[in-house]
């Protein structure tokens, strides 16, 4: 299995305020894994890092094996890294136009394939094309978001809680619709959340506590052992490591 | 709400039939609550279940689309945020909001005491959170789980006799949620009543006396955590299914 | 009656033009968040460039609508590179926006003043009357007019038929999720920017039609009148300053034909401005309230 | 509470550098001041604007003044009747870009840093005005070139401020009013600007017609800012009036002479008080064919007055002031020309070098002095009271037009076509 | 969707680890014991009473140095409206394009006073003041508003309030304000110094005290401010009416220097202008930032004006377009800057608070 994206000691943070400390992750191509972790545990800032909204501190982010931290986001996009947002869409612009958005620097054939594909695959999408984003339901918006970070067929998508904000039986309609694409689109898949439920789609798992990493191995030794568990509910302690330390290079 | 510890307890707080709607979207729907002095009740449910917004509608960030919120017996439905900190009632956020540019000390000293009553719980807020070597220190130069315990002190130094805590937890570490729960303990046994979002059970569990389990904007569990943890329908909305 | 519908009539084609006038400087905002303050000095500067052509190269001054387009692209290209990357980095970058456009308004303004001196200077009338409705009108006027509709329509071309323009518009709707979508924010601004300009730049020759004339100070109230019109339409929403434009221009038009009301003519989209930011802040067709 | 009392010590040391700036600039303008203020001369310091919008008419009234401190310098300068001699004459002029916050500046800074014997006020009421407060207030006698303001004269007696050309606008439009009456117009409609200078003619106009009992059917002031008469003439036009007054300044006159010609509307009569000063301006902007017929004020070089007692006559003016090119001269040319003559006649007169010893040698050629302008004379408050302002209207002549003066009938001494109106106006 | 669980990521951007325009905004901590020879107590008395008693002082004497008044007593008119801006947009965050309206209802509320009522100066004076506060007090629902919005709809009050001073009879709209001689040049200039010493009293008054923390606190964060107990619209409101008074009173000064004026010239929008561009090229939310800012670049104002006019819009503007992008925190950022930079090395605030260790006293 290669090795499609590598983060290394990833330190980052939001203007003074260290967030992550010292991140290690690997992902192997075609192995979904899931990023665990409570409120503010830095899920979202290590996917921000991954998809070069913010800065790293300090660290690398391979992919392929080519180190990209000087890419900006939109070449990381347009280089088959997607991302799907907690927000996902832009609520002003209509369906259509999102998934052109999600399209762009294609070529306008293969947009318009793409566009022709995703109405096939989620045909809610098809009936409600012409409307604005902003009007569609919980689950359908993040149907639009998935679709659209699936326009350009990426080798890895980068998902920030996907699950959130929808009821219980969406969450396993959004669980199955992720197994489908992943199957369907050849695509990585590496997503962060809060909802355990979710871990169903995952192989592998990597537990985030305060900004570090905890657990990090197979599905199948994450639900044996329930000191993970318990880590992710927060119902214990995680590891722990002092964390008043500054930035190192503020 | 579940009835309270002690029989003839102060209440502080009842909220009553609260609901807040955004556009068409149903936030809070007709919630109810009390909140007792010396004690603490958790508010747990999954994201978007609409705690914050209760908490933003009971403090004043938001106004109710209906229902009523008492303080100490008078009517405070409505009431602005700067007028329900000085009638005894503040709050902490669960994204810090300190103020950034004024020095830890000053973040103290601008907050307008309560006048009359006696607080309940008049130590050093600094002090107390242990931020008092900070003072000096502008406020942004704190880490996160520093600013949270700012955010804490600055509720404090009103003098409140009512809490909500938003999210005190997320983000810190076990030893640093020991050393919140510790506070939050200390509080409730100085009287004060807390009302306490959380998704951390255990470090709920050092504090609450009872939960309000919501979802979806409405209530669907009271009664105590060990309670909530075993309710399958807790366990269905919240957990999702559990691992 | 008739006098009201001349009033309407000269209402909708002034309009047409406060919309032309206002809908770079939107684009402006609306992508960057930057307030352009030498908005009005660029129209002037086409207006300079469409009187250079009539007078010195004496051809029609209306050429100077596209050959102004090249120079103001060049233009747009350096004053983007030499100011908007740091301007974007700025704490608050509507405030340090502002005062970096009042002093490169200064500089047009001496400029203009070194090259074309201070005096007014009129365009030859593009011809007699044109008949409207059974009334007449000045042929500038309705010229001015007519050629805003389709600069108009060019603009929507762009926002709603090309893939930048797509792009342009996720920009202003959300750049988070734009950039999140691998929109390259910073093409869309440069062209955002360039087109903002050459917008102000083509709409001059038909300022000095408009207004009779145009002097190298013209250009200060005329920024005043297009942000008054894009905030009545709302910042950010193109299609808005249209709907302001027409407002503006009609309700000026109308309060000329009211004996009583012909002094407080200029007063007129101010208190306009007042009414619609402080009955709905967002401008008519905003659609995030922007209240402190 | 943080303490940072560095703030401070930098902020004063800051600030002292500051003023130490200040001295420097003001070394350099005291050089400049000495360098102007030699013995021998006479200094007249004027602003003028080279920018912004009084620029047009204030660059031509300060190449009039230049033009005759030129013409008395080559003369080996003016006779100065306290010294008894003659002294070369220094113009000291300064930049106000039409800002009269900058203008009242400049006025201090020719008092007070270069000592100027006499000040000469830049164009028109606005910018005039700050010099109106400083020439009271520090004794310093102003030579007002145009700035005919009605607040200017009204305060009592003030012997520091003398008005050389154009009568103030209230006494103005007096022939306007008596020629309509005399072309027995009923329906008058006058359309104003809403400023000092045209609010005061067109109330004055108003008052002398409702005295021969017209009542105006329209009377409407627009800001002076205004710049589309679309509307305004349509409603004008429904009124049905015999004659329209349009008082504005140049680029009001302009606009609203325009709007006649593109829009092909006809009025019987049409005044604009602006074609009569600037009459090639007129016919670049607006063209000779759309300004026939139009009435205006008849001010040199089109009125000309060659019987002078100082100075030179219109015709030797025109011809000096612009050798091959008398059609660039305009009447504001003459207005600054005019002023240097005020000037020149005072210290002719003059009991000392005082500013009060100057202002009396005004009085002394009170009434008598004949400039190229007309009677030079001035009541006790400064006003002008003794310049010609006779209409005229534009006929057409050639290619373009000639000013014919239609009422009153021309003066003896001034050499001049007089005409009938030609009312109502033939179509064009 | 309400603020629920919103991960840090969405808070609001906060500046990159090493903006440079951000760095005036972090490390503020206070150097203790003594400073330059002054110990904290000496200090603080020092840094409330010398800008507001040495600046007037100091510029008393200018005339024996450039013995321009009008250029001195306008000068002061600028410093008194750049700490105005400095209250309002330092202080509290909003940009008030049309500032310029406070100025012009200062000047005509005096100037009328002194004509129809026949008060005299001081009186005067104060009812300018009190005019432009009755306007503030009118337009006060403006401050619903925010950013660009605000700049401009204060910019077209003002453009209102002109308008109705230039139509109406009353106020000599069209024919002019023509004032009789108030005070003698000199006496002018002491008491536009004595304007400006209370303009700068009060910058300190409000810096220093509750008032003024309250103030910062709400720039900071409104929400927090309001929990802290603080009333937000009184607050803005209050600060509105200051600086709407000192415009006032600048205003009035500034009448009754110019004695003779039209509606155009006390409502020009280039003073607000100016008076924006002074106080941000000094620096805002210090004391002596707008001061010096107006000092150094309205004398520059005068001097290239003098002797380079051809120049001078084309050198002003390009020296303003280079200050906002290169200093942006004003000249005062200069030494504040470097400062906090100073400090920054030296500073590393660890409290130990969250190690559990010492959980700090009082018992409850």
């Amino acid at each position: 299995m290669t090795t499609l994206l590598e983060v290394r000691h990833a330190t980052t943070g939001y203007g003074t305020i260290q967030v992550l400390w010292d991140v290690n992750v690997t992902i192997p191509e075609g192995v979904t894994v899931g990023l665990l972790g409570a409120n503010g545990s830095g899920k979202s800032t290590l996917l921000r890092a991954v998809m070069g909204l913010l800065p790293l501190w300090s660290g690398e982010v391979l992919f392929d094996g080519e180190t990209i931290n000087h890419w900006d986001p939109s070449r990381r996009v347009r280089s088959s890294i997607a991302y799907m947002s907690e927000k996902g869409v832009i609520a002003a612009l209509s369906v259509e136009d999102n998934l052109r958005v999600g399209g762009t620097g294609l070529a306008a054939r293969e947009v318009k394939a793409a566009i022709a594909r995703t109405w096939d695959d989620f045909p809610i999408l098809r009936e409600r094309r012409r409307s604005p984003a902003g009007s569609l339901s919980g689950g359908q918006r993040k149907t639009l978001a998935l679709a659209k970070a699936l326009i350009r067929q990426p080798r890895l998508l980068v998902m920030d809680e996907p699950s959130a904000g929808l009821s219980p039986i969406l969450v396993h309609e959004m669980v199955e619709t992720l197994r489908r694409v992943r199957d369907q689109y050849f695509v990585t898949l590496l997503l962060a959340e809060q909802n355990s439920t979710v871990l169903d789609v995952a192989q592998q798992i990597v537990v985030l506590a305060g900004g570090r990493k905890g657990f990090d191995g197979p599905l199948d030794e994450f639900r044996s052992r329930t000191d993970v568990a318990a880590q992710f509910f927060g119902l214990s302690a995680p590891p722990d490591v002092p964390s008043n330390e500054r930035p190192a290079n503020d | 709400m579940s009835p309270p510890p002690d029989v003839g307890a102060e209440r502080l707080l009842e909220v009553r039939d609260v609901t807040r709607v955004f556009a068409s979207l149903i936030a809070v729907a007709n919630v109810s609550l009390d909140v007792v002095a010396g004690s603490a009740t958790g508010l747990v449910g999954p994201n978007g279940s609409g705690k914050t917004t209760l908490i933003n509608v009971i403090s004043g960030v938001y106004r109710p689309s209906g229902g009523t919120v008492r303080l100490r017996g008078r009517d405070v439905t409505g009431t602005a945020s700067h007028r329900l900190c000085r009638l005894g009632l503040n709050r902490t956020f669960q994204i810090p909001h300190p103020l950034g540019d004024l020095t830890v000390a000053d973040n103290i000293a601008v907050v307008r005491p309560r006048r009359g009553a006696t607080p309940r719980f008049d130590a050093d807020p600094l002090e107390f959170v242990g931020l008092a070597a900070a003072a000096p220190v502008l406020a942004s130069r704190l880490t996160s789980g520093e600013q949270k315990l700012l955010d804490l002190a600055r509720a404090l130094a009103s003098g409140p006799d009512v809490l909500l805590v938003d999210e005190l937890g997320a983000g810190l570490s076990a030893r640093e949620l020991e050393h919140v729960a510790s506070l939050l303990v200390r509080l409730k046994d100085a009287g004060l009543g807390l009302l306490v979002v959380e998704h951390l059970m255990d470090f709920l569990e050092q504090i609450v006396d009872d939960v309000l389990v919501m979802d979806a904007g409405a209530e669907i569990f009271r009664g105590t955590l060990r309670g909530a943890v075993s309710d399958p329908r807790v366990i269905d909305v919240y957990l999702g299914g559990a691992p | 009656m008739q006098l009201f519908e001349y009033a309407i009539v000269n209402g909708v084609l002034f309009g047409l033009f406060y919309g032309f006038i206002g809908i770079g400087l939107n684009l402006l905002f609306g992508v960057m968040r930057l307030v352009n303050l030498a908005h009005g000095d660029l129209v002037v500067f086409g207006g300079y460039l469409g009187y250079s052509l009539a007078v010195d190269a004496h051809i029609n001054s209306l050429w100077a609508i596209p050959l102004s387009i090249p120079a103001a692209l060049v233009f747009g290209f350096l004053v983007y590179h030499a100011t908007v990357p740091r301007l974007r980095r700025a704490v608050d970058t509507e405030t340090a926006s502002l005062i970096v456009f009042f002093g490169i308004s200064q500089v047009l303004e001496a400029l203009m003043t070194m090259i074309y001196g201070a005096n007014q200077v009129t365009l030859p009338s593009p011809g007699g009357p044109v008949s409207l409705f059974g009334q007449d009108y000045p042929a500038s006027v309705v010229i001015s007019a007519a050629l805003s509709v389709p600069a108009l329509a060019l603009l929507y071309l762009y926002l709603y038929r090309t893939r930048i323009g797509l792009a342009t518009r996720a920009v202003m709707a959300d750049e988070d999720e734009a950039v999140a979508s691998g929109v390259r924010v910073r093409r869309v601004a440069v062209w955002a920017f360039m087109i903002g300009v050459a917008f102000a730049t083509t709409a001059g020759t038909l300022t000095a039609f408009m207004l009779g004339g145009i002097n190298p100070t013209t250009g200060s109230g005329l920024t005043i009148t297009a942000f008054t019109v894009i905030i009545i339409g709302s910042l950010g929403n193109p299609l808005g300053t249209v709907v302001g434009g027409l407002l503006v221009g009609l309700a000026s038009s109308l309060s000329l034909t009211q004996a009583y009301a012909t002094e407080w003519t200029a007063v007129v989209p101010y208190v306009l401005l007042l009414v619609v930011v402080l009955v709905r802040p967002s401008g008519l067709f905003g659609a995030t309230v922007r209240r402190a | 509470m943080a303490h940072r009392p560095y703030r401070i010590t930098t902020g004063l040391a800051a600030l002292v550098l500051a003023l130490g700036g200040l001295a420097t600039l003001s070394a350099g303008s005291a050089d400049a001041a000495s360098a102007h203020a030699k013995a021998g001369t006479i200094t007249v310091g004027t602003l003028y604007a080279s920018t912004g919008a009084y620029a047009t008419s204030s660059m031509p009234e300060y190449a009039g003044l230049q033009f005759w401190a030129k013409q008395v310098d080559s003369h080996g300068g003016m006779y100065v009747a306290p010294l008894r001699r003659k002294e070369k004459v220094k113009i000291v002029a300064y930049n106000d870009q039409s800002d009269p916050a900058t203008a009242t500046s400049l006025y201090d800074q020719l008092i007070s840093q270069n000592h100027v014997n006499v000040l000469v006020a830049d164009f028109g009421s606005v910018l005039t005005a700050p010099a109106i407060t400083i020439a009271k207030d520090q004794k310093q006698l102003l030579f007002d070139v145009t700035g005919s303001g009605t607040s200017f004269f009204t305060s009592g007696s003030n012997p520091y401020v003398v008005l050389t050309s154009l009568p103030v606008s209230a006494v103005w439009p007096k022939p306007v009013a008596k020629l309509l009456i005399q072309l027995k117009t009923k329906r008058v409609a006058i359309l104003y600007c809403q400023n000092d200078f045209d609010q005061a003619q067109a109330t004055a106009i108003q008052g002398f017609l409702k005295a021969a009992g017209i009542t105006p059917v329209y009377f409407q002031g627009v800001p002076t800012t205004q710049s589309d008469y679309s509307t305004l003439v349509q409603s004008i036009k429904a009124t049905n009036p015999d004659a329209v007054l349009e008082l504005g300044y140049p680029n009001n006159d302009i606009a609203f002479l325009n709007e006649l010609k593109a829009t092909g509307t006809h009025f019987k009569f049409v005044l604009t008080p602006f074609l009569g000063q600037l009459p090639s301006l007129f016919t670049q902007d607006v063209g000779a064919p759309a300004v026939n017929y139009t009435y205006t004020y008849a001010v040199p070089p089109t009125l000309v007055i060659n019987h002078v007692n100082i100075g030179l006559g219109l015709t030797a003016f025109v011809r000096q002031f612009a050798p091959g090119k008398p059609s660039t001269v305009n009447f504001l040319d003459v207005a600054g020309y005019n002023a240097g003559l005020a000037v020149q006649a005072a210290f002719a007169h003059a009991t000392s070098m005082s500013q009060l010893g100057i202002r009396a040698g005004i009085t002394a050629v009170n009434g008598k002095l004949q400039t190229l302008e007309g009677t030079f004379k001035v009541d006790n408050t400064g006003e002008q009271l003794g310049e010609l302002l006779p209409v005229a209207q534009a006929v057409p002549h050639g290619k373009g037009f000639a000013l014919k003066i239609v009422y009153p009938a021309t003066p003896a001494q001034v050499k001049m076509v007089n005409a009938k109106a030609k009312y109502p106006a033939p179509t064009k | 969707m309400p603020e629920d669980d919103a991960t840090p990521a969405d808070a609001p951007p906060p500046p990159t680890p090493h903006d440079a325009a951000g760095a005036d905004r972090t490390g503020r901590a206070a150097p203790s014991g003594r400073i330059w020879g002054l110990r904290a107590r000496e200090g603080r008395w020092v840094r409330r009473v010398v800008p507001v008693v040495a600046t007037p002082v100091l510029l008393f004497f200018a005339p024996h140095v450039y013995n321009n008044l009008a250029f001195l007593t306008t000068m002061v008119v600028y410093v008194v409206l750049a700490e105005g801006v400095n209250l309002l947009y330092g202080f509290t965050g909003y940009l008030p394009f049309g500032y310029v309206g406070f100025f012009g209802a200062g000047a005509y509320g005096a100037s009328l006073a002194v004509v129809d009522w026949h008060v005299t100066g001081l009186v005067a004076l104060v009812i300018g003041g009190l005019t432009a506060a009755i306007i503030g007090l009118v337009v006060s629902p403006l401050l619903r508003l925010s950013g660009a919005y605000f700049a401009l709809a204060t910019l077209a009050a003002s453009q209102v309030l002109y308008y109705v001073v230039a139509n109406e009879p009353w106020t000599y709209g069209e024919s002019g304000m023509s004032l009789p001689e108030v005070f003698g040049a000199t006496e002018t200039y002491v008491i536009a110094l004595v304007i400006m010493a209370l303009a700068l009293a009060v910058t300190v008054a409000v810096r220093d005290s509750r008032f003024g923390l309250s103030l910062r606190a709400i720039r900071s964060d409104p929400v927090s401010a309001a929990m802290a107990g603080i009333d937000v619209v009184r607050a803005r409101t209050a600060a509105w009416f200051i600086s709407a008074a000192l415009a006032g009173l600048a205003g009035a000064i500034w009448a009754i220097m110019t004695a003779a004026f039209y509606a155009e010239n006390p409502f020009d929008l280039t003073i607000s202008v100016y008076a924006i561009v002074f106080a941000l090229f000094g620096g805002v939310r210090t004391v002596l930032g707008p001061v010096i800012g107006t000092v150094v670049l309205y004398s520059l104002y005068q001097y290239i004006g003098i002797s380079n006019p051809q120049y001078f819009e084309l050198v002003y503007g390009l020296l303003i377009v280079g200050l906002a992008l290169f200093l942006p925190g004003g000249l005062g950022s200069l030494v504040t800057g470097s400062a906090a930079r100073w400090r920054r090395r030296r500073t590393r605030p660890v409290t130990g608070a969250l190690d559990g260790a010492a959980p700090g006293g009082g018992t409850p």
